[in-house]
This record gives structure tokens, sequence and C-alpha cells, in this order.
């Protein structure tokens, strides 16, 4: 390898120190927190009102991540199993096609994703009550 | 003194290294007597995975097969499916595919900018080139609802329309990068440290190059106008006007140039997918996951990735799963025939930049 | 010689250090709050999660505002990220290159991987619960995490350092053969690669 | 093309399946004759992939070469049946310097023997001892729940379609009681 005197390549790379002038672009997270775009997919949401239990969810879940469970919630009277869905986020991979083939619509992504634990038996996360 | 012969291993833990593989190198002294590339640290057994799940259950999975650009793998999987059950996806559907594509073709540049300028220590162009990945990531985040597995492009069109005002953004965007870019120009591309570093190194002769089976920028990079866009056109490729650059050295230099053109290339696609996007509707109605059953036939589509050609062998068996699903990466053929042949000879201080400059993506070698 | 990891050898080095980092004085209090504010992250990308990690450590994200930034080798590293699923094959590199790492380290889980299997629950060649082979101090939800969730995992690491808590390496010292004997059932007797870094001991020395 | 196929090897298996892509059957006895007339007289000079798929139904392996010629503008798929049992293929890495890694990662899947390539060690699998996984009588669920341990906590999953029907028949229970009580009144 020999090093060949090119002017121009040696002086152009230099032209970096205009980028002091420019605005940082850093996002200072956890002071400043940038807003998720509409329709981003996070965490699970289930309408219990709407939900009739019928498990086509866990059908189509090609991760086996959702189960069906029961519990002491008040459910719709269509709800003709009586249970409802609990998201393992240790399988899930948030690919929304539980979402898409929801009957009622209740089963739904919300733009929240944080959860950050110690403990690993926390991701077993039963989906907000939420429209 | 004498030198001594020793083996070494670069990776799979080891910051010059494009993901998780490694290269066993016997050297003598700084020289390289022979290279041996170990893959399957990231082997997770794709192609059985996919024969387990049903075809719509399988389009999940497939975007993990390459990281760094997942979105060509999803527009492979669909064209083949959509090519076996004989399924005809809109116009505006097969725009929002091509701009997805170079977006995400752009984003991959970006990536391996970043790797090639820290390959040979201008750590600050990497700064710059993943924050400005970054910007292309919001756009998809936007569009798809996450940031690197999009899982957007579905057999039978896309998964969703574009959002209010989405392309005046990605024209906001282009803007910025069609006069970002010259920046990169001048702290990267026209660098002297790195032409110093990268004319001359790793030279890939025209004839190995056809012969062997190399695809992409290693093609283009020895003066061989192949692109699989121009080539066989898919989707709507051929309504687009666009050049295939090419260089004539076949060095790291000229994969460089090369890349660098194909950006501008990218951004004048997207400038005309912006402005002929048509109207309508994005996805046509399929079979539910139980009933989407694949003939017994197969099929052999491809794809121009941000590295080269990639192609999914797909086969049906008459039931809603697929028989078979082979991936051919422009990675599989680089990272063993091309590497091993390359780095006889060359300097361990120039691995890290032969690997990158090959765009080397080890979770598509082993799948 | 006998061959027991790298454990055995960090216990000479290291002895005294290991006793109880629970800050009871003022030493041990400042001493975790140096921990706290240099995090060395050791860079192996072992999984798909390593594609959010250069946004996270470069100026988009910028962790280094936290003290965190990446180091190249095991021995300057107190942080390995397992970033998602993990193959038999990594799995012996992560557990050589953690018992590589000297105390004080800490292992930080990217996505669900890591802890039920994830997308590839049903795949031959992946591991289901890293919890069973190596101390996992924090796990980050996500498939894959956003670089937001990595920093917020980072921080929550910070705090558990910063209070004394973090003490995964002592769990797995204490806890070696449990672990040990988890990694033998699927890798076999011999845990490690078969290549060896310590040649030159074999080889008489440079 | 097709027609000097069809007649100097006796099949009629040709099928043009894109405007770049085509496929022909051929017997494994006739296979490298045929690569080597695309090759020698068709421009189709390069490998693009060798892949194997398993139909074992039928008790094959069906191997497939993609050629593609010198401007990578048009493919061929050559597709030619090995027996299932001990399958074993003549190597082509003497030709085509890169089938070596690809008879390698079949090898490695599949278990096919390639007499005559000297490197078929394993590839992405270590110390691997099972069957070669892509066969298909290889179950990776029962191996996966042979050999590791899935996190504990879901055993609370309900089989709703026979809850369904549990709940369905008590509720018809219920009602017949309750008319019973009221016939009976």
């Amino acid at each position: 390898m020999k090093w060949s005197v090119d002017l121009k390549g040696t002086l152009s790379p230099l032209s970096i120190i205009t980028a002091f002038w420019l605005k940082p672009n850093t996002i200072a997270y956890p002071a400043v927190k940038k807003e998720t775009a509409k329709g981003y997919r996070g965490f699970h949401t289930n309408f219990l009102a709407d939900c009739i239990g019928c498990a086509n969810c866990q059908d189509v879940c090609m991760n086996d991540a959702i189960d069906m469970i029961k519990t002491d919630k008040e459910y719709n009277s269509k709800n003709t199993s009586q249970c409802i869905p609990r998201i393992d986020y240790g399988r899930c991979c948030w690919c929304s096609l539980c979402t898409d083939v929801c009957p009622p619509n209740s089963l739904k992504l919300e733009d929240d994703y944080l959860n950050v634990t110690k403990h690993a038996s926390d991701f077993l996360y039963m989906p907000k009550d939420k429209e | 003194m004498e030198n001594k012969h020793i083996t070494i291993f670069h990776g799979p833990q080891h910051p010059g290294i494009t993901g998780n593989m490694s290269i066993e190198l016997d050297l003598i002294g700084e020289t390289i007597q022979k290279a041996t590339t170990h893959v399957g640290y990231l082997h997770r057994g794709f192609e059985k995975l996919i024969e387990r799940r049903t075809v719509i259950q399988a389009f999940t999975i497939v975007c993990r097969i390459c990281v760094p650009e997942p979105d060509p793998n999803e527009a492979n999987f669909a064209m083949a499916v959509e090519e076996l059950a004989g399924l005809e996806v809109t116009p505006r559907a097969q725009y929002i595919r091509v701009m997805v594509l170079e977006l995400s073709r752009l984003a991959a540049q970006f990536l391996w900018m970043a790797g090639q300028s820290g390959s040979i220590g201008l750590y600050a162009v990497g700064q710059w080139a993943i924050a400005d990945r970054d910007l292309i990531l919001d756009l998809f985040e936007e569009l798809t609802g996450a940031r690197v597995y999009h899982m957007y492009i579905y057999p039978g069109g896309v998964r969703r329309d574009l959002p209010e005002g989405f392309l005046e953004r990605v024209t906001t965007l282009l803007i910025y990068m069609k006069k970002r870019l010259k920046d990169y120009d001048d702290i990267f591309i026209n660098n002297a440290s790195f032409k110093n570093r990268a004319v001359g190194v790793g030279i890939i002769s025209k004839e190995e190059a056809v012969a062997n089976g190399y695809v992409g920028q290693v093609l283009r990079g020895c003066g061989i106008k192949a692109d699989v866009r121009k080539d066989a056109p898919y989707l709507v490729y051929n309504e687009l006007e666009f050049e295939v650059p090419t260089q004539t050295t076949g060095d790291v230099y000229a994969r460089a140039l090369v890349r660098r053109a194909e950006m501008d290339q990218s951004l004048h696609i997207l400038d005309q997918v912006v402005r002929k996007m048509p109207e309508g509707k994005v996805m046509i109605k399929i079979p539910t996951h139980r009933k989407f059953k694949l003939p017994k036939d197969d099929t052999w589509v491809k794809v121009e990735s941000a590295r080269g050609e990639f192609a999914y062998y797909m086969a049906g068996d008459g039931s809603e799963k697929i028989r078979r699903m082979q991936v051919r990466g422009p990675s599989l053929v680089h990272a063993y025939t091309l590497l091993e042949d390359l780095l006889i000879g060359a300097e361990l201080s120039d691995v890290a930049l032969i690997m990158n400059s090959l765009g080397i993506c080890p979770p598509e070698i082993e799948r | 010689m006998e061959h027991n990891g790298f454990l055995l050898e960090q216990k000479t080095l290291e002895g005294d250090l290991n006793s109880d980092t629970s800050h009871k004085n003022s030493v041990d209090f400042l001493m975790n709050w140096f921990r706290k504010r240099s995090i060395f992250v050791l860079a192996y990308g072992t999984g798909c999660g390593a594609i959010e990690m250069p946004p996270t450590f470069t100026s988009r994200y910028d962790a280094e505002r936290l003290g965190i930034r990446g180091a190249a080798t095991p021995r300057q590293a107190d942080v390995i990220i397992v970033s998602g699923y993990c193959s038999y094959k990594t799995l012996r590199r992560i557990i050589r290159t953690y018992e590589q790492m000297s105390n004080p380290k800490y292992i930080l889980a990217l996505g669900s991987c890591t802890v039920n299997g994830g997308m590839y629950w049903d795949s031959y060649n992946t591991i289901k619960k890293l919890e069973d082979y190596l101390p996992v101090d924090m796990y980050v939800n996500g498939c894959m995490p956003r670089p937001e969730s990595i920093l917020e995992g980072f921080i929550a690491l910070q705090k558990e350092i910063g209070e004394g808590k973090a003490s995964s390496w002592k769990k797995y010292e204490e806890n070696y053969e449990f672990y040990r004997k988890n990694q033998e059932a699927i890798l076999g007797k011999k845990v490690e690669p078969s290549y060896d870094a310590d040649w030159y001991l074999y080889d008489g020395g440079l | 093309m097709f027609n000097e196929i069809k007649q100097r090897f006796a099949t009629d298996d040709v099928e043009v399946k894109r405007n770049d892509l085509y496929k022909v059957r051929i017997k494994y006895s006739r296979l490298f004759e045929l690569m080597h007339m695309l090759r020698d007289e068709y421009d189709y000079k390069t490998l693009n992939a060798i892949t194997c798929t398993d139909w074992i139904e039928e008790g094959h392996f069906a191997l497939t070469y993609m050629l593609t010629t010198e401007d990578r503008k048009y493919t061929f798929m050559i597709q030619t049946m090995i027996n299932r049992e001990d399958a074993q293929a003549k190597t082509l890495s003497h030709e085509y310097k890169q089938a070596q890694i690809m008879e390698r990662d079949l090898h490695e899947m599949y278990g096919i023997d390639f007499p005559g390539n000297e490197n078929l060690k394993e590839l992405s699998l270590e110390s691997w001892v099972h069957t070669p996984p892509l066969r298909r009588e290889f179950d990776t669920l029962e191996f996966v729940t042979n050999h590791l341990i899935f996190r504990e906590g879901r055993e609370d999953n309900v089989d709703t379609k026979a809850e369904t029907k549990r709940l369905r028949a008590e509720k018809k229970a219920q009602k017949s009681k309750d008319e019973e009580v009221k016939d009976g009144k």
C-alpha cells in the first residue's frame, strides 16, 4: 500500500467541522420522549364488553403465545366459552395477526411498549380492558 | 526473528465482524494464509419452522431471515405465494411495495456505510449514517407500526393503506437525503484515508464473478450490469426509470462507489413512485389461514435486495402448509466461496474492510 | 491442566472483590455510584436485537449520555447483552465470554426469545429460558425492543447497581453446579467451544 | 431449446413457469448430461442454487438445480428425484465452486451424501447426533419438548371448544330441569 497525495480527499473530510453548527439530532430519552407513531404495535388491549371468547386469536398465533383463561372478571353475555385471552410476552412477536382475525374487533394493540423487569414471570400479561 | 504460524478466530465476538459469525484465520505474521468461515451461531431452522406453519402464519417469520433488511424477504415470500396461488395484486399495493423495498434498501445502505466506515476507524460517518437511517425507520414506524420487523407486505397486497400525508413526508425526506448524501461524499467516499485503504484491496475478477454465482455489488463492481430489477422485472419496476451503476476495477472502493450510486438511484425511484402512486385498494380478498391452500407446484422468485439477488424456492403440496421453502440469499456464496478466496494473502487489518464491502449478513446464510 | 472454565482463574485473581457489595458504608456507596455511571457494554450481537444497538449507541439515542458505551473485549466489559434468541452454538460462546468477563458483570436480556422461546419456541436449535443457563439481571420487553426500551433497561440496571442489588454474578458463582448442570444437559460434557483461546499456555507462551 | 431437450432426453416434462423461468423434470442418470448441454450450448453458465424437497409419501427427495444464464435473465430449474433411503448424488463442486457449500448445506440438513465433495463437514449445527433436521420425519416440536423446558405458569389454559360444549350442555340441562320443574307444577 502506498500513500498518494490527494489534496481534495484530504481537505474535503474537514467539511465535517461545519457540523458544529448543526442542531443535534439526539433524542435525550428519559427526559425527552418521542411519541410513537399512530398505529404502533405495542401491548394488547381487549375490550371485554365485546370479546366473545372464540379463541380465533389463539388459533392463528403461530407462537402459541395466547392462553384462553377463566378469570373473575365480568364477561360479555355472548362469550360462549367464558374465557378471555392472556398473552405471553415471552412468545409474542407483535405481528398483530390476532387482532386481524378478531371477529368483534375487541383485541387491539396500543402504543405502550415498555416493560423492563427483573423477573421473567412478569411477562404473562392480561390485556387491559380498553376500547 | 522468524514469524510464527498462528491461528486466530476473527469473531464471533469481535467489533469488526458483520453480525454473529466467525472466520478462522491462519496467519504468518500479518498475512493470511488460509481463511475458514464458520457460521451457525444464528441457526434457527427457519425452513423447518415454515414447514410447520400455515401460509399466513409463516408470513410473520420470514422477515426475521435477514435482520438488517427484512423487506425483500417479505416481498419474496408474498410474491412466491401469490404466484403459486394465482393471486393478482392491485397496482397501488405494488407501488407501495416498491416504495417499502426502496426505503429499506436505502436504510440498509446507510447501515452498510456505518459498518464500512467503522471498519477503517471513521466513526463520525457511522454516527451520522445510523441517525439518518433512523429517519427512514421513523417513516416505517408510521406506515407499518414497527421499526425493524415490519410484517407489512402480505400475500395479496399490503396490510395497511398509506397514512394521511405520508407521501409528503417521504418527499421531505427525499429532499433532505439528496442534500445529505453530498456530505457523505465529502467525509467518506472521497476521503483520502478511505481511498487509500480501499483501492486495490479485495479484487474480484469478472470471469470468476460470473462463474461462481456472485451477485449484487460484487458483480456490478467488476463491470457486469446485473440487476434483478432490470433483468427480470418484478412488481412495477418496468414502469420506473433508473440505471444500474457499475464500476470496472472490482475492488472494495469500486463496490463502495456502486453502493453510493445506488443510493442516488433509490432516491430517484422513490421520487417517481411518490409521483405515480395510483389510487385504489391495497389488499385483495384472500382466504383465512386454515383455508389458504397452495397447489402442488413449485416456483423460484427473486428480488434485488441491497446486497444483491435474493431468491426463494417455494413448493406447495396441496395443503395449507408450505412443503418447502429454500432461501438463497446473497451471503451464502459470498461468505464461503468468495470471502475464503479473497482473504488469502490479505492483511489481518483488511479483514473487516473486505467483509463489510461484501455486505455479508450471517442470519441469512444459515437461516 | 484441569479445565474448569475461567471461573477458577477469576476466583484466584479477584477473591477479595467478591465480598458483599451491598453498600454498608460510604466507600461501598461510592463504588456503586462509579459502577453505575460507567457501564461498558460488550460488542457482541448475539441475535436479532443487535440491530437496534447501533441506534442506541450512536447519535440518535446516544447512550453515552448515561455513561453507557461499547467495549471491544470481554475483559473490559461490564454488561453482556443477550439480544434475543440464542442458538446452542452461540450459547457456548456466550458462556465462555461471560466467564471471561471480570466481576462485577451483568446480563441484559432483550426480547421475547430469552424469556420463553419467542418466535422460535419450536425450533430445535435455540434455547427457551436463558435464566436456566446464565443469571439474568434485567429483561427488556419487545420483539425486538426499541432503543427506548433498551435505554430503559439500562436505566433500571443502573438503579439496581446503584442500590447494590444487582448481583447476578454472585448468584452464578454460588449456584455454579446448577447452571453447569443445565448447560451440560444441552451442550454435552464439554461446554466450551472446541477451539481454545489459551493456546499460548500449551504452546509455552509467546 | 425445448424441442431439443424433449427429443434428446425423451421427456415431456418441460414447462414454462414464467417468461424467465423454465422447469424440466429428468431422470437422475441424464441430469449431468442436460446440465452440460445447457451450459455449453445455451449459455446457462451459473449454478445459482441447489435445493431439496422431501416428498416422504412418495419416498424420494426432489433435488432442484437452478441454472442461470450469464446475463442473469433466465433461470432453468432442473428437477430430479433421488431415493430417500441412502440418498446420494454426484458432486458438482469440481465444476462449480459454489456447489461445495450448497451441497454441504444439503448434506447437513437432509443427510444426502455427495461423494467427491471434500468438504462435507457440519455447517450450522454443532455436534448434532439426531436425524438431519429438515427431513420430514424429524419432528422439531417433539425434539424441543423432550430436550428443553418451557416456562411454567401457563397451565391454566382452557380448551375453549370443550369449554363451550360443556357450558352449552350445562345450560341445556339447566333449561330442561327448569322445564321439568315447570311441568311438574
